[in-house]
């Protein structure tokens, strides 16, 4: 009996100690954690899985969708504690880097300097992708925030001339209104509302003031003047919103553009997907143009892959072609022809684009060069989560009537002091 | 023992009984609108969808949304639709219900039929823990699971629901057995039959009330459970929850709701089931002892 | 009268063997394994959940101790007063109105209805169904721009107004709305049987004392029916503290931050804000309210005196 | 040696001592009845014997063997509860059966067993149904059954017949009477109606808070009542407790009860009494059965102790065979027992016999009876 105890404790015993090992998987499979679930981006992934399987890499599929990816992330933090991450996973902006922090990721340096990741991805998405000089992520693409997508047949009505700047675009969407169209259809959600924030900052203070107080968080900036001209504009604007916004998805703020109950909508140039699938044409039937007065600059939001260690061993052969593919010019092209954005290698030639990934593309290289290239703090890209989510509270509480300008433009700093 | 006035409606007043049928009536359709929506959208084209009233009936009936939801609909980079995950919840459910049921019923034998000093006290610790938010302990959750080497598998996701149902299933079964006969059971150990003869021969062919309260309360907390079966699941396990949620959300992608409605209604398929075909039972379980405070 | 079948003495069966001992120990041994685990992973986790306030700990737990930091991060969220606020207003509403509901349900289902059958599982189904995407039906349908209100207009009445699901002041009370849809029934369901469950021939002596139907419900059905509204209410207040789909789905916290929860605020501070200290002092903060409501009940259960 | 012995009994529940110390024992083919109010002990007893309960103190023997640490099921007993605790998922046979499965007798043995019970008991016909579908006689029928086909060295009753209505008990009760007399088992049998215990017994033990009162024949228990408390328990109509006070007269000690608006009755000393025990002046209770109290007729022509004493009627009840009569003495109701068919009116005054030999006097301190 006294032996046989003996026995199960010891078993018991073993059975607590046992740590997982890297889990033994085949050096030619991938498991990839990821939110993109469906249409446009599932096949733009698929290109991936399908070059992957050319190379005789398995592709073990872990979507979680939901959220802009905070299932995903939630997910993932339970994985990553019970010591059994997948080998690679979606991520966006800071979280990249604070997973960098926390010593999870995989060094990609080595695939990076043969491939030429330094001189091909812009700098402003570097800064996402590499942790203390060395290469952590891969970006897939770079999506641009501050689009606005319009009705050509309500705009035919309006009958003005495209909106160039912030009193242009009023002067458009008070001629809709006279006319009994919705100036501005927009989706009912703390990001889509902070998403059309960072182009109102942009607009009224310029890159300067965006980087300033949307990015540096810099007290001075963020008590300036220009920032209550900012919030004036945003309470502005929701007067041209219909009153049945509140928790509306941003693919049914498009479809009332594409319906033409609405003038406009801002939102990233993922809604070119909606009307492609309701089978518009850009330039006849939709127009999609910079947040007017932000022209030049381009917000961004550039979807990644990291990697991640299992234990002390180099990544893998599966891995390591993954992380090669990303970054060839003939996935970039294939993918983000299907998922609507611009490659984030600016070396990718654009002869499979329509025109409006022409154009997104070249506005990338422009601001590249002219150094607008700026993180979206909407999307993760401009401050951490914390920090994004407490800018949400503010901007959402102000375009729903919950504060009013005055209070906003005092609350926005304290909470973001707050939240540091 | 129903129709318990109309003895005293002296022969059922007219008025009384419209009243009667026109409340419950009333609510039956405030019940059932949000699953007529869903039916009535999984048969439109997307189109009409768009432009139509979500309560008008479909003018262009299809079925193209069901048979893209059950067999082609893309979930994440596999476009088989949503039959393959039935499979994975019942592999779940089943075990992760049968196991809660039968634990639940040994410690409500316990706590009943076999007390010790201090079994109120278990029992009171046991029933709290009903009342423990999952978000809170994720994350120690997931890491006593990879402790045990159980992370990503479906057996680690059946140990969970497991303890996590063992307080409901306790207290089930605690109330039902505290209004069983303890005659029986000294009965039984007067003819010779031990701890367990007891429990398999008298107490459980005796519980088909409560096993079915159990099962169905047990049965639909699971299947329907998200924040588990995504955190503690691999790729080719998840839950059926997983992926619908996998199939209707999406962040920059065209939202199909006639497919998303049509699989919603597939993936509540059998907890509509169960509620249906034993909510008669349901309702005697209920009499039988899990009201009892 | 003891219902105790058999207390255990394995000290008085000394001359019995050790098998015999085993057999006096078998009940606990049973019940061991699930207490044990128990105890672990719901109070241990609660332990842990409490340390973790005490640090300051964002993405990933860190264990190094930094006083109450979180608790005061936590306090000054507005956004956790509205939570807290919204809580107490969605719990009394949700639990009242659902006891209510489910009550007057059951009293009319008990009057030897026809097609009971059918009508049962009505109201029984939307609990079978996930709220993942029968959130988005009730959107639809609460939206004055798609649902009721336009309805409404459209078939004429054009005076009608219905637009709580985007008035911040009003959008908690639409997810009342949807929670109530989702649980009357089981209320229903628990009170049907309760009801089922009372002699009747004590509602006929009452009719015989001329009580009228009301009076009869009023003084006699529904005090009998006391262990059936606590029960309901210990499973609906388990329910309201845990609504997480329910405002996602319906509102996503929104309009603005109105119909944030404790349990959407400790989900989005844990797992989206990577503030994982605040969403552990929140997660304590619950855990101590839903203490204070639970514990006197079991208290009341255990000075139960032993029969 | 005794088949059942009980020495020392005790039990406590907590702080609460339910069973204070019982010595009983009981001979093969005897039948014990335990009888007292509602709480006296006597289902703890009873428990204890059969195993259910542990004990804290003292021993029981079984044929000779100390059992206080054997599980039931190794005490070779059988018990009939009172909500006769049929399994209500087997069928009859199968209850019959069950514990002897539990032992492992084999399929044929169990079946022979059960056939003859079953036929002893007249029941075949309901062997396959389930306890459900039996009336409450037929379920009572099969619980004594279940405890009669293992064929124990001991049977215990726990209240059997108490969910009976008047009729079926009474049938019962004769059948049960039968069966022992046919059997020849060991029985004890707890109930709280003592005419149960006055035809069922061979021996009562009387329980009052966790003590015995009294054991022995039911004869004895019911005519030399040990203290008053068995006195009043036993017997219905119980019987009459009158004080008097004891008084020199001619031939001897007399006994004066009082009476308002009347002369005090004068009685002579019972027969169970020794005289010279009692000294004038004392304080006694009399303890006078109403059947002792008769029309002149009525008397026991055998009794050299029959007094006529004349009082007047206040109630009079008809029970067909017999007419309860009451009067007052001693400030107290007196109930006699005449013929069914004696003409008696309220008001009026008419002779009562009382039959001193079957009298008994009591301490009203001590309450013990006097000798």
């Amino acid at each position: 009996m006294f032996k046989k105890m003996l026995s199960v404790a010891a078993a018991t015993a073993a059975l607590l100690a046992f740590q997982p090992a890297a889990p033994a998987r085949a050096a030619d499979s991938v498991e990839v954690l990821h939110w993109w679930t469906s249409g446009g981006e599932a096949a733009g992934l698929a290109v991936l899985k399908k070059t992957l399987a050319d190379q005789g890499v398995e592709w073990k599929d872990a979507p979680v969708a939901g959220g802009g990816g905070s299932g995903a992330m939630t997910t993932l933090k339970a994985r990553m504690t019970a010591g059994n991450p997948p080998t690679a996973s979606q991520m966006l902006g800071y979280a990249i880097l604070d997973w960098a922090e926390a010593g999870a990721l995989a060094d990609l340096t080595p695939i990076a300097v043969a491939n030429h990741w330094d001189s091909a991805i812009p700098k402003a998405i570097q800064k996402f992708a590499t942790y203390e000089g060395k290469w952590i992520a891969a970006p897939v693409n770079v999506h641009s925030t501050n689009w606005i997508w319009v009705s050509k047949a309500a705009m035919d009505k309006v009958g003005l001339p495209a909106p160039t700047d912030w009193d242009s675009l009023i002067k458009v969407m008070d001629k809709a209104k006279s006319l009994g169209i919705i100036p501005l259809a927009q989706g009912g959600q703390a990001w889509q509302e902070a998403t059309m924030f960072d182009s109102v900052v942009l607009t009224t203070g310029g890159a300067d003031l965006y980087k300033k107080a949307m990015i540096d968080l810099d007290e001075g900036a963020l008590k300036s003047p220009a920032m209550h001209t900012a919030f004036e504009r945003m309470a502005k604007l929701r007067t041209y919103v219909d009153p049945n916004f509140p928790g509306r998805d941003w693919n049914l703020a498009t479809s009332m553009v594409i319906k033409g109950e609405a003038l406009l909508q801002v939102m990233g140039d993922w809604a070119k997907g909606e009307f492609i699938n309701a089978k518009k044409e850009p330039g006849k039937d939709f127009l999609c143009f910079r947040f007017p007065g932000t022209q030049g600059v381009v917000t961004f939001n550039a979807d990644q892959f990291v990697f991640f260690k299992h234990g002390s061993a180099p990544l893998d052969a599966g891995a390591t072609k993954m992380a090669t593919d990303i970054e060839t010019a003939s996935f970039q092209s294939a993918f983000n022809v299907i998922k609507g954005s611009a490659p984030a290698r600016t070396d990718v030639p654009d002869t499979a684009f329509d025109a409006c990934g022409k154009k997104a593309m070249a506005d990338l290289k422009d601001a590249v060069a002219k150094n607008t290239l700026l993180g979206s703090s909407a999307q993760g890209y401009g401050v951490p989560p914390a920090i994004q989510n407490a800018m949400y509270d503010v901007i959402t509480k102000l375009f729903n009537g919950q504060l009013t300008v005055d209070q906003a433009f005092a609350e926005f700093p304290k909470a973001i002091a707050a939240a540091k | 023992m129903s129709g318990r006035v109309d003895s005293g409606m002296a022969g059922g007043s007219v008025v009384t009984k419209i009243v009667i049928y026109g409340l419950l009536l009333f609510f039956a359709l405030l019940f059932l609108t949000p699953l007529f929506v869903m039916l009535v959208t999984s048969f439109k084209s997307l189109d009409e969808i768009r432009d139509g009233n979500m309560l008008a009936l479909p003018q262009n009936f299809t079925i193209e949304p069901w048979l893209k939801a059950w067999g082609t609909a893309c979930i994440g980079l596999t476009c088989g639709g949503i039959k393959g995950y039935f499979g994975n919840s019942i592999e779940m459910v089943v075990p992760a219900v049968t196991i809660s049921t039968l634990l639940g019923a040994l410690n409500g034998y316990v706590l009943t039929k076999w007390r010790f000093p201090g079994h109120k006290m278990v029992f009171a610790l046991m029933l709290f823990a009903c009342f423990i938010p999952f978000q809170a302990v994720l994350i120690p959750v997931a890491r006593v699971l990879g402790l045990v080497g159980l992370s990503g598998t479906v057996g680690g996701l059946i140990v969970v629901h497991v303890i996590y149902g063992l307080g409901f299933t306790t207290l089930f079964f605690r109330n039902y057995y505290e209004a069983f006969p303890s005659e029986l059971v000294r009965a039984a150990m007067i003819d010779g039959a031990g701890f367990w003869q007891i429990f398999w021969r008298i107490l459980l062919p005796a519980s088909g009330p409560i096993i079915i309260v159990t099962v169905i309360f047990q049965f639909t907390n699971i299947w329907n459970d998200f924040l588990f079966g995504s955190s503690f699941t691999a790729s080719e396990s998840v839950p059926m929850t997983v992926a619908l949620n996998n199939l209707v959300n999406t962040s920059t992608g065209v939202k199909e709701y006639n497919v998303d409605m049509a699989a919603a209604i597939i993936a509540a398929l059998p907890t509509l089931f169960v509620y249906v075909v034993a909510g008669r039972y349901f309702v005697r379980g209920l009499m039988a002892g899990a009201v009892k405070g | 009268m003891s219902t105790t079948a058999l207390e255990s003495a394995a000290a008085r069966r000394a001359q019995a063997g050790w098998r015999d001992r085993l057999q006096d120990w078998l009940p606990r041994i049973v019940l061991a394994p699930s207490f044990a685990i128990i105890l672990l992973f719901v109070y241990g986790f609660i332990l842990w959940t409490v340390y973790l306030s005490f640090t300051k700990s964002k993405m990933m737990p860190v264990y190094k101790l930094a006083g109450f930091d979180s608790y005061e991060r936590l306090f000054a969220q507005p956004s956790w007063y509205m939570a807290l606020g919204n809580i107490a207003i969605f719990g009394i509403l949700y639990v009242g109105i659902c006891i209510a509901l489910g009550l007057l349900l059951a009293i009319l289902l008990d009057q030897k209805i026809r097609g009971e059958g059918v009508l049962r599982p009505i109201y029984l189904y939307p609990m079978a169904v996930s709220f993942i995407v029968t959130g988005t039906a009730w959107k639809w349908f609460l939206n004055p721009g798609t649902g009721l209100e336009k309805t409404m207009q459209d078939w004429g009445w054009t005076s009608f107004h219905f637009d709580w699901l985007v008035n911040t002041d009003m959008a908690i009370y639409t997810i009342v709305i949807a929670g109530v849809w989702q649980a009357a029934g089981f209320c229903m369901a628990m009170f049907l049987a309760g009801l089922r469950g009372i002699d009747g021939e004590i509602m006929k002596a009452a009719q015989i004392d001329g009580a009228s139907t009301y009076a009869t419900y009023r003084r006699i059905v529904i005090p009998a029916l006391r262990p059936v509204f606590l029960s309901a209410f210990i499973v609906l207040t388990h329910m309201a503290i845990k609504s997480y789909d329910l405002v996602i789905a319906l509102t996503g916290g929104g309009p603005g931050n109105s119909t944030e929860l404790p349990s959407t605020f400790m989900y989005s501070y844990t797992f989206t804000r990577n503030q994982m200290g605040v969403g552990a002092s929140s997660a304590v903060i619950m855990l101590m309210t839903v203490a204070a409501i639970i514990v006197p009940y079991l208290y009341s259960e255990l000075k139960e005196p032993v029969r | 040696m005794a088949f059942l012995e009980i020495k020392n009994l005790q039990k406590r529940y907590g702080k609460v001592d339910v069973l204070k110390g019982i010595d009983l024992d009981l001979d093969k083919g005897g039948f014990l009845v335990l009888v007292g109010p509602s709480g006296c002990g006597k289902s703890t007893l009873l428990n204890a014997i059969a195993g259910l309960e542990t004990i804290s103190g003292g021993d029981i023997l079984i044929d000779g063997n100390v059992v206080n640490d054997l599980r039931p099921s190794m005490r070779d007993i059988a018990m009939v509860f009172q909500s006769y605790a049929l399994y209500p998922n087997m069928t009859v046979a199968q209850n019959m059966a069950f514990g002897m499965e539990m032992r492992g007798v084999p399929k044929p043995e169990r079946e022979a067993a059960v056939q003859r019970v079953a036929k002893l008991l007249q029941m075949g016909h309901l062997l396959e149904r389930r306890p459900s579908q039996l009336s409450g006689g037929q379920r009572q029928r099969v619980a004594m059954g279940r405890a009669l086909v293992r064929d124990p060295k001991l049977f215990l009753f726990d209240e059997p017949l108490s969910n009976l209505d008047a009729k079926l008990r009474v049938d019962m009760r004769t059948e049960i009477k039968k069966l022992h007399a046919a059997t020849g088992t060991t029985i004890v049998y707890v109930t709280h109606d003592q005419i149960e215990a006055m035809t069922l017994a061979t021996k009562i033990a009387v329980l009052r808070d966790g003590l015995l009162q009294q054991v022995g024949t039911p004869h004895e228990v019911y005519n030399r009542p040990a203290n008053l408390f068995v006195a009043e328990f036993m017997g219905s109509p119980s019987m009459n407790l009158l004080t008097a006070k004891v008084a020199a007269g001619k031939g001897g000690m007399m006994l004066e009860l009082a009476r308002e608006h009347d002369a005090p009755i004068l009685l002579r000393v019972p027969s169970s009494v020794v005289q010279t025990k009692l000294a004038a002046g004392q304080e006694v209770i009399v303890g006078i059965r109403p059947e002792a109290i008769t029309d002149p007729d009525g008397a026991d022509r055998n009794s050299t102790l029959v007094e006529t004493v004349e009082a007047k009627v206040e109630v009079v009840e008809p029970a067909g065979s017999d007419t309860y009569v009451v009067t007052h003495a001693a400030g107290r109701e007196v109930i006699a027992r005449m013929r069914g068919d004696a003409d008696v009116r309220p008001g009026q005054r008419i002779p009562f016999a009382f039959d001193l030999g079957r009298a008994v006097l009591f301490d009203p301190k001590t309450q013990v009876r006097l000798a």
